[in-house]
């Protein structure tokens, strides 16, 4: 295992003390946690948005905190949801008095901590909604099953709801926006190199030189499938087709786009997802209003990128161009 | 035989111990179906209870549950951590103030903290998760005139049996058939968790 | 090899129209080259400051075009410099009447076809000025060799030229500020794993799980030492003393700071090394103005980081904090 | 022997076959001690010329002279591109109009190109560059009476003699003591070029 660290227990601290020495002027630590907050949180009578989940994911989630889009972000250990007691304290960081909306990746640990928080805040007398995002189609969306994860079209959350909180909206009004944007966003990733967890020291699978994992979470984990390495074309069209099967989308219709990396991406290589993606949305006749392209969801030092789309309406296409000031993501 | 508080810290500093030397395998059956974190988080979880029992004694085993399951809470984090740690949270209220239990009534405290595992996953039997252990194992023993060594067993071939299933639930539902043929994470710590339990009866029993 | 591409000979093409697709409002191909310009080039009444080398570095440098930074950016094949005729282009493409500086970093190749492309426009009429960027302290300094590299502390120049050329200055005052910026930014760089030029089809070098390489450039070639892994308070600890050897920093100083990863290095450990590294800058009593973190001069999926450090005066501070637009650097 | 268009134009030409031939070969010594893209650049460059060479006839050498170096310039781009394209450039300067070469001619524009690459890279000899085939070959042979073979040689010689030399410019430069051992990629090409000039010589003359 090969990274820039010292410590393996203390890479989480040492991570969020680099984050917030780079970034003074946006963002402060909540004391004896793992908690990064707005600068100014909590902004008196503003809904507060927070996210977070397992670290390794950056610059998700504190990279997004700053103006417009979250106030705060917990980061757990590596790949492992934060623990309530850290989610409880973002709340308490954040909660300007118009209580606090939980955006939660839909994993089991997450759904469960950020419940876990989320009644400890309610018995504070502290308002809490949730939202939980599922836009991975690689998975089954089934009943039976916990469903589908929450992957990088969570950025779109982020952004929209925060937006919407900082434009003033009621709780309510910002939960069910991002419910909105929950519905309308479906990604799909695939990996071409796996990464290892810091502290279990080795990769989480491997791959032969002529393959590839289609259906890539962002956990390190092995994907729903592996294939024969393919050009970017045929990439970019498996991504596609599976995220079209399920939004079923039509000609005319505006899109947002973005083509996420994993982590150890050149950013070449997404432009060149991009140009291929672009290509197929055009055949589709679809209207990209806007296209994100970069590293916002990673999964340590993976290669390989998840492309997401997210239907638009003028809500979300209003808060989506609208001001944000993070350190990750500038508008 | 009777529980007192200390018995139980025995118990659970042995469960500790084989979360210690159990962790590489824990992780790597945890890389194969999951995100590869097991083995770490609930070493943390154990490491950090262990502390607890050096500072602090308890006078009844309802007070240790429930000191261990603010540490698990808080500890362990991911979806083993909420889990184990709302089982020990359903087993100090069963546990109340007695100063000591019976066989019947900690069987009834992990009874209670099956239940708290099936409400918060949502799980059910046959869905590869921990569940496929603690259900079938705390349906079979009920408490009276417990065989500690079936009860081991048991526990062991409950882990055992997860290999074959499908996950529904849990990380490694998100690989669909590809799940099938790996022992369940959970159920491994699972295991560890009553066969440490068995062994200490069989020792002070 | 292992890279979300179609065609190699396409590949910078690709990556080209891939960029221009997602940012449509910002930038432009001009037609049948490899020049990106702002989508208002070209600027009447205002110093055009353009840059480029080989690709492969991105979001050097078509990342870099935008108000307050660059106005084109010529992109060679992959770690080749562009030729006279591409620059000329961009040239030409940005020249709204108060001439044109070109950022050439130190290297042969670049310097040669960068003055000749000078020569071709002064030729036509266009006043042009150049500066070479040359601030790798891992190579010796002497007047019997080309002398020092032009790496990450380039963006720094892009940075403040940029502004001061937005800002009105005449060509001969935004050469000058530009020289000022090179004088006092120095950086030096390290990695982890080599890179695979797509042409070339593997890596430039092998590096043994216990190995790195100290005083990387950013072309995949190996570095002036091969090393055994350290933890990052050791590697910051080399770059620091290296740099620092070389511009005798003083307690008091006020600095900017850049922690720059090499294209498939995770944003934690940058911030890692940016914990490690602000505590050393503490302990000189150095006044951190700005730190910027993240992935600006990459070398394709080299995994490793460069460190730089930019001296400030007034007009470097300020323009460093001006505004700038462009799609990867925003202030 | 005399000189047309059409005999440089298949020097050039087995020039480029030899380039394409030894691609990886000189990638790889570029690897070693530069960018790894040398044989990239070159055949790039040569398979353009090839091209011109398809749509185009010349009736003097210095209009062939002219051409390639505007290809060589546009095409092979890094540090090699625009010093073989203005060594091309001044060999089209001094071949002027005539429509033959004599080899005393020849080798006077290869001088003249031998001093443009000096120019424009700012080298000299020692400094494990291109310019340590171009200039002692140069020098050896004035052009009256060449002997092909020892000509052919001598380039390979100097090629190998880069090998030794300790890098003072370019990109190998970079690399300190650690560019010994390894021989100058541009140098290998440059063999390359005065070889199939040789050899045409010899097949030709
Ligand atoms: N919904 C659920 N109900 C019961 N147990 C579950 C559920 N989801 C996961 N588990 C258990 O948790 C284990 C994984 O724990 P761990 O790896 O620590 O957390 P995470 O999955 O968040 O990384 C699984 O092996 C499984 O036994
Ligand atoms: N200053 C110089 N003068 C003469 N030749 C040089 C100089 N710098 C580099 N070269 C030659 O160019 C060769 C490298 O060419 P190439 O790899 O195509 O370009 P780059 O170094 O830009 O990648 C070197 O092997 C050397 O022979
Ligand atoms: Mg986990
Ligand atoms: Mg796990
Ligand atoms: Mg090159
Ligand atoms: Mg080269």
């Amino acid at each position: 295992m090969k990274k820039l660290m010292n410590d393996v227990d203390q890479i989480v601290d040492e991570m969020l003390n680099g984050m917030v020495a780079a970034h003074p002027q946006a963002l402060k630590r909540v004391d004896g946690t793992t908690v990064v907050v707005r600068k100014d949180a909590p902004v008196n009578g503003k809904v507060g948005v927070v996210s977070g989940g397992g670290s390794g994911h950056e610059p998700a989630h504190g990279g997004f905190v700053g103006k417009g889009m979250l106030d705060g972000a917990i980061a757990g250990e590596v790949f492992t949801s934060p623990t309530p007691d850290q989610v409880f304290e973002a709340i308490k960081a954040v909660d300007g008095g118009a209580g606090v909306l939980l955006v939660i990746k839909n994993y089991t640990g997450d759904v469960m901590n950020f419940e876990m928080a989320g009644e400890m805040a309610e018995a504070e007398g502290i308002s809490v909604k949730q939202v939980v995002v599922n836009d991975d189609v690689a998975v089954e969306d089934s009943s039976f099953t916990s469903g589908r994860r929450g992957i990088a079209g969570t950025i779109f959350v982020h952004k929209i709801a925060g937006a919407a909180a900082e434009d003033g909206k009621s709780l309510d009004e910002v939960q069910q926006i991002a419910e909105g944007v929950i519905k309308n966003v479906k990604s799909m990733g695939m990996s071409l190199h796996p990464c290892t967890v810091p502290a279990a020291g080795k990769p989480g699978f491997e791959l032969d030189d002529n393959e590839m994992e289609i259906g890539t979470g962002i956990h390190g984990e092995p994907g729903t499938e592996r294939t024969a390495l393919k050009p970017a074309k045929e990439i970019a069209q498996i991504l596609f087709d599976k995220i079209h099967e399920d939004m079923k989308l039509e000609s005319g219709e505006e899109i947002a786009v973005m083509i996420n990396g994993l982590g150890a991406t050149p950013l070449m290589e997404l432009y060149v997802m991009n140009h291929t993606v672009a290509d197929i949305l055009k055949q589709h006749g679809l209207h990209v209003t806007e296209t994100i392209v970069g590293e916002y969801m990673t999964s340590l030092e993976m290669a390989g990128a998840s492309l997401s789309i997210l239907r638009l309406d003028e809500t979300r296409k209003k808060y989506l161009a609208a001001e944000a000031d993070t350190t990750a993501f500038k508008r | 035989m009777t529980w007192t508080a200390e018995d139980i810290q025995h118990w659970l500093k042995q469960f500790a111990d084989q979360i210690h030397e159990h962790k590489d395998e824990l992780t790597d059956l945890d890389q194969k179906i999951g995100d590869g974190d097991h083995g770490i988080n609930m070493a943390r979880g154990v490491k950090e209870m262990n502390k607890l029992f050096d500072e602090k004694t308890f006078a009844t085993p309802g007070e240790l549950f429930k000191a261990v399951a603010m540490v698990y809470i808080g500890k362990i984090g991911g979806a083993s951590g909420p889990l184990y740690g709302s089982a020990m949270m359903k087993m100090a209220s069963s546990a109340g103030t007695q100063e000591t239990l019976s066989d019947k009534e900690l069987i009834d405290a992990l009874k209670a903290g099956k239940t708290a595992i099936e409400q918060r996953g949502k799980a059910s039997v046959g869905e590869k998760t921990m569940v496929d252990v603690w259900v079938p194992l705390l349906q079979k023993f009920d408490g009276s005139d417990v065989d500690w060594n079936a009860f081991s067993d048991e526990a062991d071939e409950l882990k055992a049996k997860t290999k074959e299933m499908h996950a529904k639930k849990g990380r490694a539902a998100y690989l669909g058939a590809r799940s099938v043929g790996h022992i369940d994470p959970g159920s491994a710590s699972s295991a560890l968790f009553f066969q440490t339990l068995a062994a200490t009866a069989r020792e002070r029993g």
